[in-house]
């Protein structure tokens, strides 16, 4: 069985490179500084929301309310840039309102024993309810403003075609790459990365190992709440705008990241790819609009493609005790 | 003499554990004791944004403190507001004044109730159709979809259908069911999409199902608009269903667009769902497959095409919540369906997965959402607020184990307070 | 700083005499900065010339309507002279309220009730739709540099829509027969987002066509098109708003907004409100709010409107007075253009 | 000398169960010391407690002189003693290395990265020392369950254990590997490792042990010297009776041939024949056993007979049928019964209770469910008569069968297979994890069944079990029937060849 997965995986990642081979060609068309950029700047909260995700289901704890964490430090991002004129503090304060959030979600999944499903789904409501209405209380409206992320062009790299696109962005895009390799090399390369993996694989054989499971993914978890609140501030920092109608400016990018991962199978580069794919294909998309197909159906492609590059690719594995509480002394 | 007492006091712990493990009692305290909880904790959250806000006179004085909005109104709305404010102001029986309980003229049928029923006959399905598919090991999130493809199949199929039929109490008894009927099956269908690509293609269904969301949702956009536009509407919808093709309402006046009926079968699906699981075959192999897959392979389940099964059935309850809403709330379509598949999800969570759960579940967020109305519309605290609520609810209900601890504190220790030391 | 301040006197709940009025809000709420905002100014107006007592909901989805329609109709603390209904989608629940309720009054914007008790107004979008249409694509072909932004040799225009639904079609398809008007070679990219809401795709979508050589983007998106103002912004180019003056509402971005297509809800909403308080409210009726009822309006841009040379004004004006007089007459669906 | 361990007065209770009572227990520094007893009689609960899983309820843990007390594993770890549960704690899916090194990885960078060559060296290096075979680099996932276990091994010698635990380390080993684990044992009491095992196999405890303890019902009933016991005093210990330790079986009756096997060759999953034209029949009225090291495709080759997996080609036939592409479902019907290897992903719903368990596989047929509605009461009357017949214990229906000992959970399983009225058993290790009184059950019910005409297919990796009760017996190599053995005339060392792939010199061929 669990060959028949490496297998799978094995086979996985081949045919994964294939797909987006193929996607990438029929798509070059499309290619240019200003695609990749837009494909960049839609990446970015999905691909921090998919990394704390990451971090948390691999360690054993689903974390389901990324979509909530997304919400909650996209607002206060705006509310504390606002206050004081300074987007970094801003940006920082956003990230410790979703830490916080991850703490309580950690209280209460890891001491309490609570359902992690469960869990998540309250974080994401507690969210998607308090940051309208703080919103409301604070502005009258749920909707504000602030100042934004102002870009950084780096001389001359800027200039080159197609790529260009990645030495002239906003900050939160050149964190992203760095979040993306720095989770990959966490996760595989330090003695925490491999903690983390233990613990979501058999977390009794970390926890008789002598390592804390509690604690291990007490810091997942948090991580979760730290990256996923990048991702959330970058969203609404970028714009400088926090939007809090119906599902919020986040509007589902939260489970988009989730998405994300598991057709990622929970690799920070695997999850990269995936989400550019599907952010790459937003922007085709929008391109595509402009022919003969109704727009209403040429929205449905990104949605279409992804189940159709996971037919193809087929199984996703999710670590053999996500999900499930862990006491350590139980048999 | 402590061994005796300590020995007593093991035989009480044991007797408490081995009932908290069963006891749909202990469900139902911790239910309560979560909901009493939320709205302690909910007070809270009340009055501190009271105090971060302006307004011109205060909604409330405690402590000598002006708030500006009054937590006991707002659950007194939130709750008694969703039933149509039953309660007779003077019936104050901890001040010993026994007037009628209920409001002179407050009628069970009225519109509040109304509206709190038809959420409640919609998220009974959707939740049924979420704990149908968790019990068999299946996630579906697409329920959503399911429904919108189920209440998308039924206005097109009735309007191609109505003009067939008679009019009349004939005409109601055949297109009714038949509405029905091609919800069910329209939403099963498209269900059985991300089954099979489970079982078949080993497609993760937390992924197919919300991908499949949102294709359900522009595919009905792009039919509508493209092909059955009422005109002159300015929204995307179809034309309104013939009066003979909406569930009729019984004792509701049927401008409030519930019918009883619609909540009567939506029960009676619970109880379908409940002896399905319990009492048959295929009941034993969902669960069984939910549980341990190997095992049911074991036992001689064909786990494949279970999966199908469960995601199919799980979406012909989708799709049947999706005919109700046509039939009986909008009586057409329109595009931008509310968000019942995903309130599905929390309702069958809350119900611990168990259809009968479900039946108590449902209601709850029935009121909530007909509250929010209430709240919204008579005081001046943002409804967002209503949200947040919901959460803590649903997040106190996820911990258990913290109203288990403080059950334990207050019951197990107190009959021995100095013994405690002895054991870890 | 919070909680309830000294009633000072100069407030909403005070004499008897003055009628009180509920609205409901369409989806999507207040703080659009169009639509929504744009209605509730003439309920702000009527608040401070009429002294009426307000009180106002924002349901979330469409089914929530007929309740709150309802709600304030049977509400007896206070018993509301007049219930507002925003947005097309109050047309059907509100068929079914009025008639429950004969004793209320209703007002609707952007739909028709044929009920004693309900006065509906709609809007001509696609004349004023027409109106921007022909100024973006005069515009494009004249070219046209500002400090902070300027056209570009191509002659192209484009469209971002939020939702796609019949209404927004309205604007797209008067947009487009405007440019169509000044001259048919000019070509028009037009995008649909599918929410109201959605700043960043906004923004992407807007940025996108002005990488490809769009000059001008007119959006009729609610708050997307915040993200609309911000490419222009970024790009250098130029958006017009719709709904309300969105170079004052928006003004951040005030440098790049030519002009706006208001939707004078506003003064539908005023002129019902005031119909009640003088007791001349005319159930049964439906107004219908074009150019020449000065219901839609093209309003330049605060910052750069007066940039626009007057010959293209002119020109607008005439084209105007040819909506008016009937002699142009506008599609309402962007596939008849 | 002081002893490595002495546990005092140790009491264990659970709610309702006393699993340990005022025990004692003192083990020699360099010794091997054997704990025996029936399932339940709380083996595992005892060692639990002596590496910190549990606390205990009273008593005194003393480790090299110094009273302890541990509060979780860490602490038994930092007082040397280390454990190997019954289901290894290994993550499957890392190398041998990162197991064993887990939670004490070697590091460079300062910290901020682990030292993958460190750690494989470190690894090679115990490997050498303690002569344990075993590739640093493999993945768990891809390795015997020996091989696995020796990972185990490595793991707490890593960590510098001075006592280690095994909890029934030979249940699940082939013959060769437990000679190997044996002689592990040796090398580690000679450099003064004490070691502490719980089994179920008398044979093994006198031979490898310098001590033994027997535990019944919680309690002590005494330490003897491994070399001065019998096993009948062991036996009798344990079960508190006389117990029969030689399976006495009658000359078989042979019938019709229930199971026919043509040419079948069965791939795994990765597509690599694993089962190549293996060919044989099992009559009614007869056992035929199936010896071999484990690994060498009879576990494939009875999923195949069982419809789990379909083979890549030849057929099998059930009662004079071709049954090659039925389901499962259809093999459970014509009477196949099937008491699978591996107990919590097979046999049983883990979160079932035993009622709903007792009904798994029977849920299609008439008898308990009539057009597809279940009779509960049928299907608890009739789990209340296995779990009575079959003394299953606790003796509650209700129970939910992970809250069962492994023992308890098998001896389920055999008396629901059993009760099924079958043409044919297939059983697999039918008695793994299973005491000694309850295993000599269990061989006579088998025994009884093949009396009365049943076709038994028998694979286990008890020696003496296969050659006790098989009337013919197969070895199986390397995806092969090398040879069909008479079980009576056979030697165990002729055996052992046999199963590693070498003809003995003489013939020993069963007569067909
Ligand atoms: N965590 C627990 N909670 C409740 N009861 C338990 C627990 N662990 C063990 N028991 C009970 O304690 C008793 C002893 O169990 P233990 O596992 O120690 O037996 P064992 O001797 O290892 O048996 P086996 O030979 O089957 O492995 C059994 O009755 C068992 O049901
Ligand atoms: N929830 C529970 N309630 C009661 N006892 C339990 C529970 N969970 C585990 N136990 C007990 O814990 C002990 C150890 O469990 P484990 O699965 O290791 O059993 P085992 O006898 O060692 O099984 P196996 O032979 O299958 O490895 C068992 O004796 C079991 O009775
Ligand atoms: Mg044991
Ligand atoms: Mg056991």
């Amino acid at each position: 069985m669990r060959e028949l997965v490496s297998i799978g995986r094995r086979r996985g990642t081949l045919v994964w490179i294939v797909v987006l081979a193929l996607v990438g060609v029929s798509l070059s068309g499309f290619v240019n500084k200003g695609t990749v950029s837009s494909t960049l700047r839609l990446s970015v909260p999905i691909a921090f929301a998919a990394l704390g995700g990451i971090f948390a289901e691999k360690s054993g704890v689903i974390n389901i309310g990324l979509e909530g964490h997304l919400i909650i430090s996209a607002f206060v991002g705006i509310y504390a840039t606002d206050l004081t004129g300074n987007v970094w503090i801003g940006f920082v304060s956003g990230v410790l309102a979703s830490t916080l959030l991850a703490a309580v979600f950690a209280v209460v999944c890891l001491e309490f024993r609570a359902d992690q499903i469960i869990a998540g789904l309250a974080v994401w409501f507690v969210a998607l309810g308090l940051a309208p209405f703080l919103s409301t209380v604070i502005y009258g409206s749920v909707n504000a403003d602030s100042a934004s992320f102002a870009p950084i062009t780096i001389p001359g790299l800027s200039k080159l075609p197609g790529v260009g696109a990645l030495f002239d962005a906003a900050p939160p895009v050149y964190l992203m790459f760095l979040a993306v390799g720095g989770s990959w090399y966490v996760l595989n390369r330090t003695a925490f990365g491999r903690w983390v993996h233990a613990s979501g694989e058999n977390p009794q054989a970390l926890d008789t190992a002598g390592v804390s499971v509690r604690r291990v993914r007490y810091v997942s978890v948090l991580l979760s709440g730290v990256l996923a609140g990048i991702g959330g501030a970058s969203l609404s920092l970028s714009l400088g705008e926090f939007s809090g109608n119906g599902q919020t400016m986040v509007d589902g990018r939260g489970f988009i990241a989730i998405v994300v991962y598991l057709l990622g199978n929970y690799n920070p580069i695997g999850a990269f790819l995936s989400t550019t794919l599907f952010a790459g294909l937003q922007t085709v998309q929008i391109q595509l609009q402009s022919g003969y197909l109704p727009s209403s159906l040429v929205q449905t492609i990104p949605y279409l493609t992804v189940i159709v590059v996971l037919a193809v690719v087929g199984r996703t594995r999710t670590p053999d005790a996500a999900g499930d509480h862990y006491e350590s002394g139980e048999e | 003499m402590s061994d005796v007492l300590s020995r007593a006091k093991e035989r009480l712990r044991a007797v408490l554990e081995r009932s908290a493990r069963l006891s749909a009692v202990e469900r139902i305290l911790i239910s309560t004791a979560a909901l009493v909880l939320a709205v302690l904790v909910g007070a809270v959250l009340i009055l501190v944004s009271g105090r971060m806000t302006t307004c011109t006179t205060a909604a409330a004085t405690y402590f000598g403190v002006g708030f500006c909005y009054d937590p006991v109104t707002v659950f007194d709305r939130l709750f008694f507001g969703a039933l149509g404010d039953p309660m007779n102001p003077l019936f104050r029986p901890f001040q010993g004044e026994f007037a009628p309980p209920f409001r002179k003229g407050w009628s069970p049928f009225n519109a509040a109730m109304a509206v709190t029923l038809r959420e409640t006959t919609v998220l009974v399905l959707t939740g049924l159709s979420v704990a149908l598919a968790f019990r068999s090991g299946v996630f579906n999130i697409g329920t959503q979809g399911q429904l919108v493809a189920g209440a998308l199949a039924s206005a097109l199929g009735l309007l191609v259908l109505a003009p067939l039929v008679p009019g009349g109490v004939m005409g109601t008894v055949l297109l009714v069911p038949t509405g029905l009927g091609i919800g069910a099956v329209a939403g099963g269908l498209y269900g059985a999409i991300p089954g099979v690509l489970k079982a078949y293609a080993d497609a993760n269904e937390v992924i197919t199902t919300i991908m499949l969301n949102f294709v359900a949702a522009q595919f009905a956009l792009y039919l509508v608009s493209n092909h059955f536009q009422r005109p002159d509407s300015q929204v995307v919808e179809t034309v309104p269903l013939p009066d003979g093709a909406t569930i009729p309402s019984v004792v509701f006046d049927p401008r409030m667009k519930f019918s009883l009926f619609a909540l009567a079968i939506a029960i009676g699906f619970g109880g379908v769902i409940y002896y399905l699981l319990r009492y048959t075959t295929l009941g034993y192999d969902l669960r069984t497959s939910g549980l341990q897959p190997t095992g049911a392979e074991y036992g001689g389940v064909k786990t494949k095409r279970t999966i199908v099964a469960s995601l199919t059935l799980s979406g012909a309850l989708g799709g049947l919540g999706g005919a109700m809403y046509v039939m009986m709330i909008l009586g057409n379509f329109q595009t931008g369906v509310p968000s019942y598949g995903f309130d599905g999800i929390t309702v069958a969570i809350l119900a611990g997965n168990n259809p009968l759960g479900v039946l108590f579940a449902a209601p709850l967020f029935g009121i909530i959402k007909s509250g929010a109305i209430v709240i919204d519309t008579s005081t001046s605290m943002p409804p967002q607020l209503v949200d947040v609520l919901r959460g803590l609810i649903v997040l106190f209900v996820a911990m258990p184990e913290f109203f288990r601890m403080i059950g334990r504190r207050t019951i197990a220790e107190k009959p021995n307070p100095d013994g405690g030391e002895e054991d870890a | 700083t919070g909680g309830p301040t000294e009633n000072d006197g100069d407030t909403e709940n005070t004499d008897g005499g003055s009628a009180s009025v509920a609205v409901v809000y369409a989806t999507g709420g207040l703080g659009d900065g169009s639509f929504n905002d744009q209605a509730q100014t003439g309920l702000e107006r009527a608040k401070e010339e009429l002294s009426i007592q307000t009180e106002h909901s924002q349901p979330s989805d469409t089914s929530e309507f007929s309740r709150f329609q309802s709600q304030y109709a049977q509400s007896t603390s206070p018993d509301y002279d007049l219930v507002c209904c925003i947005g097309s989608l109050q047309g059907d629940p509100l068929s079914d309220t009025a008639p429950q309720f004969p004793d209320q009054q209703f007002m609707l914007v952007d739909a028709n009730v044929d009920e004693p008790n309900v006065e509906s107004y709609q809007f001509r979008e696609e004349e004023g739709s027409f109106q921007v249409g022909h100024l973006a694509g005069l515009l494009t072909t004249d070219g046209l540099s500002t400090g902070a932004a300027s056209t570009t040799d191509a002659t192209s225009v484009g469209f971002i829509g939020g939702k796609e639904n019949p209404l927004i079609k309205k604007f797209e398809a008067g947009f487009k027969a405007g440019v169509a008007y000044t001259d048919d070679s000019i070509d028009i990219t037009s995008n649909y987002i599918g929410s109201f809401n959605d700043v960043t795709r906004g923004k992407e979508a807007a940025l996108t066509q002005y990488n490809n050589g769009v000059d001008i983007i007119y959006h009729a998106s609610g708050n997307t098109g915040t993200g609309v103002f911000q490419a222009a912004q970024e790009a250098g180019r130029y958006a017009i708003g719709v709904d309300s003056d969105q170079s004052k509402t928006e003004s951040k971005y005030a440098d790049h907004i030519l002009a706006s297509m208001v939707k004078y809800v506003n003064i539908a909403m005023f002129d019902a409100i005031e119909g009640v308080v003088e007791e001349s409210f005319e159930g049964g009726t439906a107004t219908e709010l074009g150019l020449e009822q000065e219901g839609v309006k093209t309003v330049y841009g605060e910052a750069i409107g007066s940039e626009i040379p007057d010959e293209i004004k002119s020109k607008l004006e005439t084209s105007k007075e040819q909506i008016v007089s009937g002699e142009i007459s506008i599609p309402t669906d962007p596939s008849n253009v | 000398m002081t002893p490595a361990v002495s546990l005092d007065g140790i009491t264990k209770r659970f709610p309702g169960v006393l699993a340990n009572d005022d025990v004692d227990l003192t083990v020699e520094r360099g010794t091997v010391h054997a704990l025996l007893g029936e399932n339940g009689a709380g083996k595992t609960t005892l060692m639990n407690v002596l590496y910190g899983l549990y606390e205990p309820t009273a008593g005194q843990i003393v480790v090299d002189g110094t009273e302890r007390s541990f509060q979780t594993p860490q602490d038994a770890i930092d007082a040397g003693i280390g454990m190997i549960h019954q289901h290894f704690m290994l993550v499957d899916s890392m190398t041998v290395a990162e197991n064993v090194t887990l939670g004490a990885e070697p590091r460079k960078w300062g910290g901020m990265a682990i030292d993958r060559d460190q750690a494989r060296q470190d690894v090679a290096h115990l490997c050498d020392r303690f002569g344990l075979d075993v590739d640093p680099e493999a993945r768990i996932s891809e390795l015997s369950v020996g091989v696995q276990q020796r990972t185990e091994i490595l793991k707490a010698l890593y960590r510098g254990t001075d006592v280690l635990i095994l909890d029934e380390p030979t249940a699940v080993l082939t013959p060769q590997e437990v000679e190997e684990l044996l002689s592990v044992f040796e090398l580690l009491t000679e450099q003064d490792k004490t070691i502490i095992f719980i089994t179920h196999k008398l044979g093994e405890a006198m031979r490898a042990a310098d001590e033994i303890t027997v535990l019944r019902d919680g309690r002590n009933v005494g330490t003897v010297d491994a070399e001065e016991t019998t096993r009948e005093e062991l036996a009798e210990l344990m079960v508190g009776r006389e117990v029969l330790l030689e399976i006495e079986t009658s000359p078989p009756d042979p019938g019709e041939v229930a199971l026919s096997v043509d040419d079948l060759t069965v791939v795994n999953e990765q597509e690599i024949d694993v089962v190549s034209d293996v060919s044989f029949a099992v009559r009614r009225g007869e056992v035929f056993g199936i010896a071999g090291v484990d690994g060498n495709g009879q576990s494939e080759l009875i999923e195949a007979i069982t419809g789990l997996r379909y083979p890549q080609a030849g057929t099998i036939g059930f009662n004079g049928r071709e049954i090659t592409d039925d389901s499962r479902r259809e093999r459970i019907d014509q009477g196949m019964a099937y008491i699978p290897a591996d107990r919590h992903e097979r046999g049983v719903v883990m979160e079932f209770d035993l009622v709903e368990n007792g009904l798994l596989g029977s849920q299609h047929g008439e008898v308990f469910a009539n057009n597809g509605r279940i009779d509960w009461s049928h299907t608890r009357e009739h789990t209340e008569t296995i779990i009575e017949e079959y003394d299953v214990q606790p003796p509650d229906p209700d129970a939910t069968v992970s809250s069962l000992s492994g023992g308890n959970q098998q001896k389920f399983i055999v008396g629901r297979e059993f009760a099924r009225d079958p043409r044919l058993v297939v059983a697999a290790h039918p008695t793994r994890g299973v005491d000694i009184g309850s295993t000599e059950f269990i061989h006579e019910r088998l025994l009884e069944l093949r009396n009365a005409g049943v076709g038994v297919l028998l694979v286990s990796s008890k020696l003496e079990e296969v050659r006790g009760l098989s009337d013919r017996l197969a070895v199986m190599y390397e995806g092969e029937f090398v040879d069909t053995v008479d079980p009576g005339a056979v030697t165990e060392e002729e055996l052992g060849l046999l199963m590693a792939g070498e003809q003995p010199e003489r013939e020993v061929h069963a007569d067909e």
